[in-house]
């Protein structure tokens, strides 16, 4: 069914009760074109792409527990397209325009709100790091501003701009970049793509992958063995676990990253801001409540949750930047699971096996990546090439030395 | 050597007063600190393989037992603080004239010997309610029961790294601080400890 | 409990005014103390020879110390105190605890605005002021209500489902009007002016909860003579047993707490922390708990902070945290006067305050019992007792009949009416007879959810338990018990025991042995509840949510949209995503979906506990670590010095470091730097670069070590020398340079940069400890024990000459070009000195022990003057180094390789090191990788600027086009133009050509010529004069 | 997180730098074994590629603000329970690969 205010009106007068569910719960067939490992974001973009771009609906979306259970359902939906690489920068563009469109495509409300995305730097050094960046991102058509002090203090000001140890001189704007309801992006992804007939499987984790002759033929799975033309990965901070069951070691590492959100209160920040002088970011949800974060745990983790120490640094940054914060209550605090790859940058490949793609490596960005992600992946799955956009996140670029390293920290994840 | 015409700058010159009081007021302050003067200092390490002999030639040459955990040995001047595997920090207070390095080289081709007198500052801290304010600091447990004379362990305070070790069961204890972070270090101290009050006594 | 604060050192016993406490009240003794019409004229654990005033959206009233905001409102006969979130429908209280879903205010004033806080355990104090929260323009008259004839319109969900059209409405329109209308109270907006701080605590046995259980857990692990710690959120101890009438050995509930709270502070090794909430859970036995030292007063008193947070690290912990009262699900039952049973009781007998004058009881436990004496006892008329339990057990007869009250079994409340406060309710009798029944307060119980939060907050998945129809703890972290209320054990005879068992198993993991507490026989009990998820048939909005406004029907419809799983549930609908995270709403909300869709409730699942248990300031978790105090801060042997000599300081990681000495008159730093510059380059500078790294590494494989963390070969490094060295990571990215003296066959010193300091240390620990321990190789940072200044200009050796002491020669022929030597200073000083030189002139650094640092750079600066001899600052520093085409942090940034920065000749093709196989891959070979060269403005009028793009002249500007950047840029005064270092595609094959420096971020885009990087003295004559 | 360092006792993580995987070996670099194919990937296996179990994992920690000792920390990635700390020289040392070189010409 249509989604409009028509609908909604017209529901109201029956009491909400003749509402559809948003996906099928579907049964597990026995074989499909294509399977789908991993029932996120990029997951379920994946399929919705492949139906629509592609022809290819005769699709399946495997996920062990609930569909955007994982970091779909628990990041800080921070979208932004603020790259200094040239192999990130189109890609994470392209992501940019599909969010732009994305309510009309999927005929969803996700809510993807462009307010604004301020990066703060505290010294000339940073400044030029950050003219740098958005230089870059002009050449590649996307907006930046570098803002000095003044035009900082103009947008926000509550910040700390007079007793800081490390005090704000200025920052780099995408005024595109903003937020987006990060479970409704899972949400609206699957109802699109169950409208187009993909079967979106809960509760159905991929135990093994069998391969004949180099070729993958599918997947045994909680709910039994299925047949798959083409199997895609993209199982995000267990890619490691699952790629091992085809025998392929990844350059990623696993560790938590967690999130906060405050009580929420009347709106206090507009767009999404973030420290340059420690790790900490913070954005307000249209609830109320303020949404932040800072590093990752810094250790390899399946644990899905976080440390102590991790939440007392994000809150000393937290009142370093904003110390009209301290009174506001920090209300829940979570974790989530990151591949982080070698160079902090993803992966979206073929893989030695035939017909088995790979889509892994998001580290703490994956998110504003999933419109694009999913379209490239859908791509590189169905025409067995990787499109241009792509074309930089190869498996084989760690051999090679073709990395793309934003940071430039160098093979070790956990400084990315 | 001649008294230098040009002092010694303690790290912490300029931002205490000697005397002076800190925190609330009281006729006897609950953590009194004061700074150990121009200390002698030396990290000494052992050479690969010759821990043994290093060890052996302390004790001759200084009647102390390196401890081969996190404590503190003394002698009759100079004590050694376990500051890590194989490695000691060797202090003596008043310096030696002709510095640790000339103290400790019987030692060489044992260990490595490094001056570091002037890399920290040492401060000795005690008082009624020096436990209570050292928790809002420092993470290790310092009670009785886990923690005595003798006893040294380094670790973080407030972001900042210290070597600390206790003196005696008044109780009294000593921190080595890098020179750079002393008035780091004092501002914290001086915050933890003020609802006790502090006195700077001077060292 | 008087103002003074508690000291966690002084650990208080409380102190009960219980002295005036008598059973029963008259039946016009309800007028109570002045004006407080609802205080029952005694009982209660409240002074009430004292009075607070405070005020309610600017009204005044009065209470007594005891209360908290939330008792002393409705002593006022307050009910009204919010608005709910989304429909703003008039709320009141109803929990006596940390679990409120409805009593939010924002509390104090100013800076000091706290929004959403929970009235029911704000303590009062005299003079608190507290306001109402969401709504406009008032609490009574809230056109937001409006928000509530639209509910079928704003069901679960809705959003997502529309603002689609048009698009660029979502910002502008739709999204603006949703936040302004969603968000609780309003945060003060300024800099919270209170101070926090942390602390740590160790102990054996950490008890968590002062109840019953908590309270016999301690004694029994206190007894053992362990440390332990038992905490309690609450300003008393007791739990429930403050809030119940019941009878220990002979001994009311009240005066058996004061006896064991008084057993406990006899206890030296025992330590009691009030006001003390354990909020989170974390690895290995660290609990997190947040003290609200001074919430309690107006402001906190000097020295004092506001709140602390404590790191307990424990061996063993006894979860005792009670259980949490469940509301029912029936027709508007968010009426204000609709409220727990228990937290009734707790009004009634820990506050004497008596929630209403005529009380219908809703309930489904066998507890209604003591709720219905409470109600009689205190005076207050019982309209009904409504039972949905066909046959209604005989306690509950027994005391209805006692009380006179009419007994409805088998019958529900299926609406409440009135707006502001409850005024009546429509039932239905078993015989399904609709009757309306008037009442000012309805006491309702729908079973109790044990506090299992603290046993989760590792994954440990809760168990659902059929018989109490709740989740119970399993799976625990380790070290954890839990007893009482909180594992299930709900009878007070049953908490009491599992207290004192959990207490002495504790003990005894801890290794510790000692006599089983006697437990108290107690009155019995019956706890039984049977469950009812919900009234069926009812009328009105049925709210599971209260916070949220979640309702039965919102549920409904997430089961029916496919949003079944709990955690579906609970994002589709933002079931417990409140502030109360679903304290009185999660296991309903859950059991609703179980029924929806015919599954049973363990299948459902519990959504993840997480902390914190309840909300904790931000700035408390933040402690002193804010302001200037972010970070600590260190100071540079010079600093002293600088700060007389008035310079700007810039930050470089934690250091500070002068960044120009600005002279009288100099209004612009460029003025002040091109000075600092020119006297260098004419006379003689000092700098004080102490902050570089100095590692002082020595043994008899030092060398090799060197080899191998070095791109270079330092087989040949003769004694008295000093050389120029780089690192690569292993990946063959340039990781750091430095320079490397050899002072004595076997010792070495090494300096870092600034920046890598420390990871360059660990990197070399890393090799020395993992990659090769077989070497003979120690390690020492020295950064801090040596004060290090650059003298650098043509005068420089003139001023080493009245420094260094007469018997060391330190002429060129003795002392060339990077020597390095000990020396000694000011007439006998010991010190080093390096003839190294970073701006391209004659230069040395003169190392001295960093205490004298500071006598020596007065000395320096006294004995230079002849020669004009002037400071300078990292700004000079940095534009002479780029004017010597040296490369530093801007172009060593992680992303380039020797090759890239014009240093491949440093990579030795004869030994392993570190980084040397993998720099050997293709993308790091490749030739079109931008390098570096120097940039010079065509028109030398026109300014560079880092991080400027280059573009081929006559190309496009797009990404395509893209050749590379400016990493570094500043004045040369000695050139009178700008000059540039830049990495750009063949760029050392391209010296010559111009190219296009753009940079659209600051409007810049200058022709540039590419030039060799050293645009000062290629040759290096000047430093080696 | 605590980590029971082997030499100080119990200490937060955050006295800690942790650098990961402790399985992997450094293969030899010297210049004068051929860089084949297999070499190639024996690099790249130690600098990118990793295991990541989860469950028990050998990994590097160096207590840094204590007694500076690069630990190898076994620490199941699952439940974060620490199995076993060693000093790190140890069992470089226990590998038995590390002979010392010949002396410096
Ligand atoms: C706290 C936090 C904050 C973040 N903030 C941002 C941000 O602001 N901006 C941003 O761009 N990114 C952010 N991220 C990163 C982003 O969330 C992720 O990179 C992205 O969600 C990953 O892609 P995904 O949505 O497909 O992953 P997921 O949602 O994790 O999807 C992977 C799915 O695979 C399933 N799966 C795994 N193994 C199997 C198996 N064997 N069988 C079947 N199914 C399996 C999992 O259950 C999971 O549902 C953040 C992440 C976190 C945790
Ligand atoms: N009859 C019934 O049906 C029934 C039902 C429920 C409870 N009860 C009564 O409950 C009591 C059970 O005793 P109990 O000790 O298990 O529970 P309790 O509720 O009496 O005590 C729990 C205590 O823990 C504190 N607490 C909770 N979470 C905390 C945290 N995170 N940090 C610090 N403190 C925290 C609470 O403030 C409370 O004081 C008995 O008195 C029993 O009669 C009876
Ligand atoms: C952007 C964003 C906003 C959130 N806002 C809230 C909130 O208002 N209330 C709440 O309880 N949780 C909020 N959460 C956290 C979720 O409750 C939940 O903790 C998170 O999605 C991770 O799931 P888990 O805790 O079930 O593992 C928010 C999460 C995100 C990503
Ligand atoms: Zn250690």
């Amino acid at each position: 069914m249509r989604y409009s205010i028509f609908s909604v009106l017209a529901q109201a007068l029956k009491g909400n009760t003749g509402w559809k569910p948003v996906w099928r719960d579907a049964e597990l067939k026995p074989a499909y074109d294509v399977v789908i490992v991993g029932g996120g974001g990029h997951g379920l973009a994946t399929a919705f792409y492949l139906a629509k771009e592609h022809g290819i609906s005769n699709v399946a979306v495997l996920e062990k527990g609930w569909l955007g259970g994982g970091n779909v359902g628990r990041n800080t939906a921070i979208i932004r397209s603020n790259y200094l690489l040239p192999g990130n920068i189109p890609f994470y563009e392209r992501a940019m325009k599909l969010w732009e469109g994305l309510e009309q495509d999927l005929n969803y409300n996700a809510m993807v709100s462009q307010r604004g995305v301020l990066n703060l730097y505290h010294s000339d050094a940073q400044r030029d790091a950050f003219a740098r960046r958005g230089n870059a991102m002009r050449l590649h058509g996307v907006d930046a501003q570098l803002l000095e002090r003044e035009m900082v203090r103009a947008i926000a000001p509550s910040l700390d701009f007079d007793n800081a140890r490390f005090p704000i001189a200025g920052g780099l704007l995408q005024r595109r970049g903003g937020t987006v309801r990060h479970d409704a992006v899972a949400w609206g992804y699957a109802r699109a793509a169950d409208q187009r007939g993909v079967d979106l499987v809960q509760n159905c984790e991929v135990t093994g992958i069998r391969v004949q002759g180099g070729r993958v033929l599918g997947l045994d799975t909680a709910k039994g063995f299925v047949r798959a033309g083409k199997v895609g990965l993209a199982c995000a901070g267990n890619s490691s676990r699952v790629a091992a069951l085809a025998g392929l070691k990844l350059p990623i590492e696993s560790h938590v990253l967690q999130a906060f959100v405050s009580e929420a209160v009347k709106p206090l920040i507009n767009g999404v801001i973030t420290f340059g002088a420690g790790h900490f970011y913070i954005s307000q949800s249209d609830k109320g409540g303020l949404v932040f974060g800072g590093d990752i745990d810094g250790y390899n983790s399946y644990a899905w949750r976080g440390n102590l120490a991790m939440v007392e640094d994000v809150c000393e940054s937290a009142m370093a930047l904003m110390p009209m914060l301290g009174r506001l209550r920090l209300l829940r605090s979570w974790g989530g699971l990151m591949d982080m790859s070698m160079d902090g940058s993803p992966i979206i490949d073929k893989t030695p096996i035939a017909g088995l793609y790979l889509n892994a490596g998001w580290c703490y960005g994956g998110f504003k990546a999933t419109p694009a992600s999913g379209w490239c992946f859908a791509y590189t799955i169905a025409r067995d090439e990787p499109h241009a956009l792509n074309a930089a996140f190869r498996l084989d670029r760690f051999a090679t030395g073709h990395l793309i390293d934003e940071k430039g920290a160098g093979a070790q994840p956990n400084l990315h | 050597m001649a008294e230098l015409d040009h002092p010694f700058r303690s790290a912490l010159a300029g931002a205490v007063t000697a005397g002076g009081q800190y925190g609330r007021r009281s006729a006897c302050p609950g953590v009194v600190v004061s700074e150990i003067h121009a200390p002698g200092l030396a990290m000494v390490a052992a050479r690969k393989g010759r821990r043994g002999d290093l060890i052996a030639a302390v004790r001759a040459g200084f009647g102390v037992d390196l401890p081969t955990t996190p404590r503190r040995a003394t002698g009759q001047e100079i004590a050694f603080v376990w500051v890590g595997p194989d490695q000691w920090l060797a202090l003596q207070h008043p310096a030696p004239k002709d510095g640790m390095e000339g103290l400790l080289a019987p030692l060489a081709g044992l260990a490595s010997l490094v001056e570091v007198s002037h890399g920290r500052t040492l401060f000795a801290l005690t008082g009624s309610r020096v436990r209570e304010a050292l928790a809002k600091g420092v993470p290790i447990d310092l009670h009785a029961s886990a923690f005595g004379p003798g006893d040294a362990a380094s670790t973080l305070v407030a972001h900042i790294p210290v070597n600390l070790w206790q003196v005696d069961d008044r109780p009294s204890y000593e921190f080595a601080i890098a020179r750079s972070l002393a008035q780091s270090f004092w501002q914290w101290l001086t915050v933890a400890a003020a609802e006790y009050g502090v006195q700077f006594a001077d060292g | 409990m008087s103002e003074q604060t508690s000291s966690p050192d002084r650990p208080q016993a409380p102190q009960f005014s219980v002295a005036t406490r008598s059973a029963l009240v008259g039946k016009d003794g309800r007028t109570g103390t002045r004006g407080q019409s609802c205080r029952l004229p005694t009982g209660g654990l409240i002074e009430r020879a004292r009075s607070h005033s405070f005020t309610f959206d600017g009204r005044s009233y009065a209470g007594h110390p005891g209360d908290t905001l939330a008792s002393a409102l409705l002593a006022n006969g307050v009910h009204l105190v919010g608005r709910s979130f989304k429909y703003h429908r008039p709320r009141g209280i109803l929990t006596a605890g940390p679990e409120e879903p409805n009593a939010l205010v924002e509390l104090r004033e100013g800076a000091r605005r706290e929004p959403n806080t929970r009235a029911t355990t704000a303590e009062l104090y005299n003079g608190l002021i507290a306001r109402s929260q969401n709504r406009w323009p008032s609490l009574r008259f809230d056109l937001m209500a409006i928000n509530s004839l639209l509910a079928p319109i704003l069901s679960a969900g809705f959003y997502y489902k529309t603002f689609m059209w048009p698009s660029a409405f979502w910002e502008k329109v739709y999204e603006p009007l949703i936040r302004r209308a969603a968000g609780l109270g309003r945060a003060a907006g300024k800099a919270d002016p209170d101070t926090y701080e942390k602390a740590h605590l160790h102990c054996d046995v950490l008890v968590i909860g002062g109840g019953a259980a908590g309270l016999m857990a301690a004694l029994a692990a206190g007894r053992t003579g362990l440390r332990v710690v038992l905490t309690e959120q609450d300003f008393r101890l007791g739990g429930r047993l403050i809030a119940d009438n019941r009878v220990l050995d002979d001994r009311r509930s009240v005066d058996w707490v004061a006896h064991m709270a008084g057993e406990l502070a006899g206890l030296p090794n025992v330590r009691m922390l009030l006001r003390s909430t354990v909020f989170g859970v974390y690895d290995h036995g660290t609990y997190a708990a947040l003290e609200r030292v001074s919430d309690h007063i107006a402001v906190p008193p000097q020295y004092e902070p506001r709140q602390r947070l404590w790191h307990i690290h424990a061996r063993r912990c006894v979860l005792a945290a009670g259980a949490i009262e469940r509301p029912l699900v029936f027709g508007d039952n968010d009426r204000p006067g609709v409220m727990l049973a228990g937290a009734v009781r707790a009004y009634l007998n820990r506050y004497a305050v008596a929630p209403g004058r005529h009380a219908v009881v809703f309930s489904t436990s066998d507890e209604t019992a003591a709720t219905v004496a409470d109600l009689a006892r205190a005076g207050v008329g019982i309209a009904a007792v409504i039972d949905p339990r066909a046959s209604v057990p005989h306690g509950i007869e027994a005391a209805a009949r006692a009380a006179g009250a009419r007994l409805i079994g088998g019958g529900v409340i299926i609406r409440a009416l009135g707006r502001a406060r409850v005024r009546a309710v429509e039932i239905r009798t078993a015989t399904g007879a609709i009757e309306r029944i008037a009442c000012d307060l309805v006491c309702v119980c729908g079973g109790w959810t044990p506090s299992i939060h603290l046993a989760s907050h590792l994954g440990g998945r809760p168990a659902w338990s059929d018989r109490l129809a709740a989740f119970l703890p399993a799976a625990l972290p380790g070290g954890m018990a839990a007893a009482g209320a909180a594992n299930g054990q709900l009878a007070l005879a049953d908490a009491l025991a599992a207290g004192a068992e959990a207490g002495l198993e504790a003990a005894a993991q801890c290794g510790a042995s000692g006599q089983p507490v006697a437990v108290p026989a107690t009155d019995g009990e019956s706890t039984f509840n049977a469950a009812l998820w919900r009234v069926r048939a009812a009328r009105g909005k049925a709210f599971v949510d209260l916070q949220n406004d979640v309702t039965d029907e919102d549920v409904a419809l997430a089961g029916h949209e496919g949003f079944r799983a709990g955690e579906h549930l609970k994002r589709y609908t933002t079931l417990g995503m409140a502030t109360d995270q679903g304290k009185t709403s999660n296991v309903t909300g859950l059991a609703l979906m179980a029924e929806f869709t015919a599954k049973p409730i363990a299948q459902t699942g519990s959504t993840t506990f997480r902390p914190p248990y309840t909300p904790v300031a931000i700035g408390a978790l933040a402690g002193g670590h804010r302001g200037k105090e972010f970070r600590p801060t260190r100071l540079a042997p010079s600093h002293n010095w600088a700060c007389e000599r008035g310079a700007r300081f810039v930050e470089a990681g934690q250091w500070l470091r002068a960044q120009f000495y600005p002279q009288p008159g100099e209004t612009d730093w460029l003025t002040s730097v091109k000075r600092e510059v020119r006297t260098v380059r004419s006379r003689v500078g000092l700098c004080d670069v102490s902050t570089l790294g100095k590692i002082d590494v020595q043994g008899a494989d030092a060398v090799e070590f060197f080899d191998r963390v070095y791109s270079a070969s330092w087989k040949a490094l003769p004694i008295g020398k000093a050389r120029y060295g780089l690192m690569l990571r292993e990946d063959g990215m340039v990781l750091d340079d430095g320079t490397v003296a050899r002072l004595t066959a076997e010792r070495y010193v090494v300096t870092t940069t600034t920046a890598n300091a420390a990871k360059v240390l660990q990197h070399m620990e890393f090799c020395a400890q993992w990659l090769w321990p077989e070497l003979d190789v120690q390690l020492a940072s020295v950064t801090d024990a040596w004060a290090q200044f650059a003298l650098a200009g043509p005068c420089a050796r003139h001023l080493l000459h009245k420094v260094v002491d007469g018997q060391h020669d330190v002429s060129d022929a003795a002392f060339p070009y990077l020597a390095a030597g000990q020396v000694t200073v000011m007439g006998g000083l010991p010190a080093r000195l390096f003839r190294i030189s970073f701006s391209g002139e004659l230069a040395y650094e003169i190392a001295a022990p960093a205490g004298y640092g500071e006598a020596l750079w007065r000395h320096m600066m006294e004995s230079g003057r002849e020669f004009g001899v002037e400071p300078y600052g990292t700004e000079a520093l940095g534009i002479m180094r780029i004017e010597k085409g040296h490369v530093a942090g801007n172009e060593i940034n992680g992303h380039t390789t020797a090759a890239d920065l014009g240093l491949g000749r440093m990579l030795s093709g004869a030994k392993d090191f570190v980084g040397r196989v993998m720099a050997q891959r293709p993308g790091l070979m490749a030739a079109d990788r931008p390098r570096l060269v120097g940039l010079k403005p065509v028109d030398r009028q026109d300014c560079l600027r880092a991080g400027a793009h280059f573009i081929r002249a006559g190309a496009k500007p797009t990404g395509r086009e893209d050749e590379g950047y400016m990493t570094s840029a500043a004045f040369s005064p000695t050139l009178d133009h700008w000059v540039g270092l830049g990495l750009l595609v063949h760029g050392p094959e391209r010296h010559g050509e111009q190219v296009r420096a753009y940079d659209p971020v600051r409007g810049g885009d200058v022709a540039v010529e590419v030039c060799h990087p050293v645009f000062y003295d290629p040759t290096g004559e000047r430093l080696r004069g | 997180m605590r980590i029971d360092c082997c030499y100080c006792g119990p200490r937060g993580h955050e006295e800690f730098v942790y650098l990961g995987d402790a399985t992997v070996e450094r293969p030899n670099g010297d210049p004068d074994q051929p860089l084949d194919e297999a070499a190639r990937q024996r690099w790249v296996d130690y600098v990118y590629l990793r295991d990541n179990p989860a469950g028990a994992h050998r990994e590097l920690w160096q207590h840094v603000s204590g007694c500076r000792a690069w630990l190898v920390v076994t620490r199941n990635s699952l439940t974060h329970a620490v199995l076993q700390v060693e000093a790190a020289r140890d069992v470089a040392l226990g590998r038995g690969l590390h002979q010392k070189p010949t002396p410096a010409l």
